[in-house]
């Protein structure tokens, strides 16, 4: 399990004071005399690091401007593809016809599990692979046919443009189809909100995003934790990419370096993630 | 002096004018090939090239005329309230309320709805997530009320003051002057009101998009999480430029156009119908 | 001839805002007569009829004091007290306006429309009633074939007996008449005169007048308002 | 007797429908002012930042709603002064030059582009930026510019027509005193229809100043970002009040973040509300001037 919010908060808090006074030297003094803006769009996942990132080098130099929009992997790659962004994020490996269409170069800085999660009242917390599929197909209904209370059961699931989606349809439910009755929802945060407020909700999120507010539900077993997507014991992992559309060039180069650097992987470590480093 | 005026004329016009033709433009490959009269009656499911329009159009449909169902009610009698029905000072109160109504933000009132009638239609229904028809649609019944209450109204206070002076020498009360002289001489901003109020209700994105579900099934009951036109182009928006999604989006935009583009005509209709007739 | 008092008036003051209309006016009017109001335009004739019919009430800013009792079945009683109900009282004291004022409804209803208020009649004595208010005024013979038709289509003079009809449908005793002739040419003057005459055996009547040819024509009594108060002097 | 039921009914029914609608109204404006008023205060928008240096720029804010503020004001300033020659001058054309055919043609134009729903204004607004993207430069893509363009079409309509409208009311005598003194038509336009007209006028500016302020379907398509701080440039991306308590209605990420939410949601709500309630107190002067006064009966 991931430490507390609250402790990353203190250390977040912690380390945006020490920025202006210079104590922290290192990575960040690349982006010294630069200047203009940087557009990251694209995976849901990525949110919360990238936000971190850009708060830390906007604070270093305020002459820079990062602005950083969700929409999911799709809309990651598209974007940058077409050109509308400097870095698109997705949360799963770009496709070979997509490399080849954009000319993709691709940065992987984390990896991250998605794992199926539940409100915390509920009292299901362990199903079979066959059961999830089900339930997402709309086969299962109701919790009692799973060992819950005897309530419908209230599938969420994401747009078509998300990374997450693609990667649980792929290795959770074997491609097999999401009911049409699901509640869509926008990006990773959302998903994690919405469960935490629906008692019989079930939904999949990134295992980054999980916190105490919605319960993860263990598959065949294993439940998806850091510890267990990195030992490779959970099954359903994938890599947190950040694309660029040829070599990375200028501030872009710059933020992709952070984000491999020692602060980077850090940053990512204490959002759930686990680094490539 | 006069070409500046009418170039700016000319140049509103022109917006009104471009926003079709982009949206033909841009959804022309659909037209082209058939697909765009498929797509109003076939289902969304881009996993098997399937991307028709059909639930989101019965979900537009559904929320915004219930909607209006709990929004008519609510606003012919607070508007009888604010022309006439009740004294003076209650009246100019309510008539200040509900213009500070017209400004709330509309998604204020869907932040609002996610965490006070969301959970509240939950719990009362006993099943489903509270994202569905009947959470937006009493909502968006709240976003509309304070347009139609002021058509309404206005359209009331329409009626000469010696009219309604003379039902009252002849003995009528108010609620009486109300219902059998200024109602009946009111069926124009009546049903102008309505239509209007349709057209805020099927146009409005944030509602829809944050308290309606976007399922992408088709609604069965009132309880069934639903996708609008709107809440479409916002979710699907951001996908690629060149796939057959984002050209469904100009489709959707055309059909939510047609939607507006006829309520509007029908609007002058009337007033043309109302204008002979009197 | 013995006639009884209809209305007194005591002690009556208008206010319009910071304007004072009517200071303490006295007044008293006798059945089965027509009494005229004359003066200079905006001094409040007007509002003096308002206040017959507490019309007045409906006048944002207007305040009225004093006392008008009005004689019911051989009783004075105090039209502003509470005991008092307004539909009875408007239907009693009949008001007639400046400008044709017909409502936006066919020529039966509006005579009609003072039935369907007090929700009385069964159609076939509407109709009969109907009929027999239209022909007090002489307007039957012109508009039976029309009755369906929008009041609103009659001409000016029509109009105005239509009005007229639509006041008298409850047999008022009191009629109050606000310069019913001006906005008419001469010939319908002259019929509204005619039927003033006529109503005079059954009605207390007060109109309001610019017009000394037409007061001297009908009037018994001629009263002139001026600087809110009232002036009196019997005439024929 | 079946009509004095109807007659009864109907009072209760109005009062039951104005209390209804008053009673949901309390209850949502109450729910938000008692969940966020705690989290008002100079540091919902400042953040640990102090206000002097933000607002001179010294210091970013990082943690606070200011990017957005300034992000919404930014736009507002700017779709309101695209809109606002335009749609003045429009209606001044329609109500003193237009007519005729032309005039029919026009009105229902500006009536469909006020009927047409915002996400479809910013679908437009989106397909133009990509159009501009590919084919006339790649350094054009959504941005503060193009959100202000499609915001300026989307409250258009309304300033036309409030300027038509406050023109067209104005009483005959007014339009020809000073005709017959002399004056040309284009002065009469300037020394006494336009200020005689004002009030009318700047109602529909309020009110465009409002919609700016408060839409989100909009701008969503055309270039707001989650995290953008302050704009810099009306190219780039930028933060918007609206959007931001979209973003933390679906995804907050802890309690903190959330009051931000409802903080955002009064400072909004309270702007519009004024705005809207402040436009209809001018339209109001504005017919009072223009109409007879005293107790003409």
């Amino acid at each position: 399990m991931k430490t507390t919010t609250l402790k990353n908060m203190a250390l977040a808090f912690i380390l945006i004071l020490l920025i202006p006074t210079g104590l922290m030297a290192g990575s960040l003094d690349s982006f010294k005399g630069e200047k203009g803006s940087l557009k990251i769009s694209g995976g849901t996942a990525h949110i919360p690091v990238m936000k971190d990132a850009a708060k830390r080098i906007m604070a270093v130099n305020p002459d820079i401007q990062i602005s950083i929009a969700g929409g999911g992997s799709g809309v990651g790659i598209t974007q940058v593809g077409e050109g509308l962004v400097d870095i698109g994020n997705s949360g799963r490996k770009p496709k070979d016809e997509e490399i080849a269409k954009y000319g993709l170069s691709m940065v992987e800085w984390a990896i991250d599990g998605v794992g199926v999660a539940v409100n915390p009242a509920n009292p299901v917390g362990s199903l079979t692979k066959a059961q999830i599929t089900d339930i997402f197909s709309g086969k299962i209904t109701h919790w009692n046919q799973v060992g819950g209370v005897d309530k419908a059961i209230n599938v969420y699931t994401r747009d078509e443009a998300s990374g997450t989606r693609e990667v649980f349809g792929e290795k959770a439910l074997n491609k097999g189809p999401i009911t049409t009755k699901a509640v869509v929802v926008a990006s990773n945060g959302a998903m994690k909100s919405s469960v935490a407020t629906d008692p019989y909700a079930i939904g999949y999120v990134s295992v980054g995003h999980m916190d105490k507010s919605v319960k993860a539900v263990s598959m065949d077993g294993v439940a998806p934790t850091v510890d267990t997507v990195k030992s490779r014991k959970y099954p359903i992992a994938r890599g947190l990419y950040s694309n660029t559309k040829g070599t990375p060039k200028g501030l872009a180069k710059k933020f992709l370096d952070y984000l491999m650097s020692a602060e980077g992987q850090s940053l990512a470590e204490s959002h759930g993630f686990i680094p490539v480093k | 002096m006069k070409p500046f005026f009418f170039i700016s004329a000319v140049i509103s016009a022109c917006v009104s004018v471009c926003i079709v033709l982009f949206m033909i433009i841009l959804g022309l490959p659909l037209f082209r090939e058939g697909l765009f009269f498929s797509m109003l009656t076939s289902p969304w499911n881009p996993s098997n090239g399937v991307f028709g329009l059909y639930p989101m159009i019965i979900g537009t449909l559904g929320i915004s005329s219930l909607a209006l169902v709990f929004g008519f009610p609510l606003s012919l009698g607070t508007a009888a309230l604010i022309s006439g029905l009740a004294p003076k000072p209650l009246a100019a109160v309510l008539r200040k309320t509900v213009q500070a109504m017209t400004g709330i933000p509309t998604v204020v009132y869907g932040f609002i709805g996610v965490f006070l009638l969301v959970p509240l239609i939950r719990n009362l229904a006993g099943e489903g997530s509270g994202m569905c028809i009947l959470s937006s649609a009493l909502l968006l019944s709240v976003l509309i009320s304070p347009t139609m209450i002021l058509t309404f109204s206005d359209t009331f206070d329409q009626v000469p003051v010696k009219t309604r002076m003379a039902a009252t020498a002849l003995g009528a009360t108010p609620v009486q002057t109300f219902l059998w002289v200024v109602l009946p001489a009111s069926k124009k901003g009546l049903v102008t009101g309505l239509i209007l109020g349709m057209g805020r209700a099927m146009g409005d994105t944030l509602i829809a998009l944050m308290i309606s579900g976007n399922a992408i099934a088709v609604p069965d009951s009132l309880f069934s999480p639903a996708r609008t036109l709107t809440a479409h182009i916002a979710l699907v928006i951001a996908s690629d430029f060149d796939s057959p999604e984002f050209k469904t989006l100009f489709a959707c935009g055309l059909v939510l156009y047609g939607f507006t583009a006829l309520s509007t005509l029908a609007v002058r209709a009337i007033d043309t119908v109302f204008r002979s007739e009197s | 001839m013995s006639r009884m008092e209809k209305i007194r008036i005591d002690d009556l003051s208008f206010a319009y805002g910071k304007r004072t209309i009517l200071n303490r006016v006295e007044a008293r009017f006798m059945e089965n007569t027509i009494t005229a109001i004359t003066g200079p335009s905006g001094q409040g004739k007007s509002s003096f009829l308002m206040v017959l019919n507490r019309l007045w009430e409906t006048i944002p800013g207007a305040h009225v004091t004093g006392r008008v009792n009005i004689r019911f079945d051989g009783e004075f009683r105090d039209i502003h007290h509470r005991s008092m109900p307004l539909t009875r009282l408007r239907r009693t004291v009949g008001m007639v306006f400046q400008t044709p004022n017909p409502l936006p409804m066919s020529v039966a209803g509006n005579v009609a429309f003072p039935l369907k208020l007090a929700g009385t009649g069964k159609r076939k004595n509407t109709e009969e009633r109907v009929e027999k208010a239209l022909s007090r005024v002489h307007l039957w013979d012109e508009v039976k074939d029309r009755l369906k038709d929008d009041a609103r289509k009659l001409s000016g003079g029509q109009q105005q007996r239509l009005c007229m009809a639509r006041a008298l449908v409850f047999e008022p005793e009191i009629l109050l008449l606000d310069e019913p002739a001006s906005s008419l040419d001469a010939k319908a003057a002259a019929g509204i005169e005619d039927l003033m005459l006529e109503l005079k055996n059954t009605c207390t009547l007060i109109v309001v007048s610019h017009s000394m040819d037409q007061v001297r024509r009908t009037a018994d009594r001629v009263l002139t308002l001026e600087s809110g108060e009232l002036h009196g002097c019997e005439s024929s | 007797m079946s009509r004095r039921w109807i007659e009864r009914g109907f009072t209760v029914f109005a009062f039951a429908a104005a209390g209804i609608l008053m009673a949901v109204t309390m209850v949502l404006t109450g729910y938000l002012v008692m969940k966020g008023w705690n989290s008002l205060g100079l540091e919902l928008v400042f953040g640990t930042t102090r206000p002097m240096d933000a607002l001179c720029l010294r210091r970013p804010v990082l943690d606070g709603l200011f990017p957005a503020v300034a992000g919404t004001f930014a736009l507002v300033a700017l779709s309101v002064s695209i809109a606002l020659p335009l749609g003045i001058g429009t209606g001044i054309f329609m109500s003193e030059f237009a007519s005729g055919a032309l005039k029919r043609m026009f009105s229902l134009f500006y009536d469909i582009l006020a009927g047409s729903p915002s996400i479809v204004v910013g679908l437009f607004g989106f397909s133009i930026s990509i159009f501009l993207h590919r084919y006339v430069s790649g350094q054009l893509y959504p941005c503060l510019l193009i959100s202000a363009l499609s915001l300026a079409f989307l409250v258009l309509p309304y300033l036309i027509r409030s300027t038509q409208t406050a023109l067209e009311n104005l009483p005959p005598e007014v339009r020809l005193t000073a005709l017959a003194l002399g004056a040309s038509p284009v002065q009469n336009l300037f020394y006494v229809l336009i200020p005689r007209s004002l009030p009318g006028i700047l109602s529909g500016v309020v009110l465009s100043i409002g919609r700016c302020a408060e839409d989100t379907a909009v701008i969503m398509l055309t270039g707001v970002a989650a995290s953008a701080g302050l704009p810099r440039s009306v190219f780039g991306n930028y933060e918007a009040l609206p959007f931001h308590i979209y973003t933390v209605s679906s995804q907050y990420m802890d309690s903190a973040e959330l009051a931000t939410g409802y903080g955002a949601s009064i400072l909004l709500f309270g702007v519009t509300s004024s705005l809207f309630l402040f436009s209809f107190i001018i339209k109001n002067i504005a017919t009072a001037r223009t109409a007879v006064s005293g107790p003409g009966l």
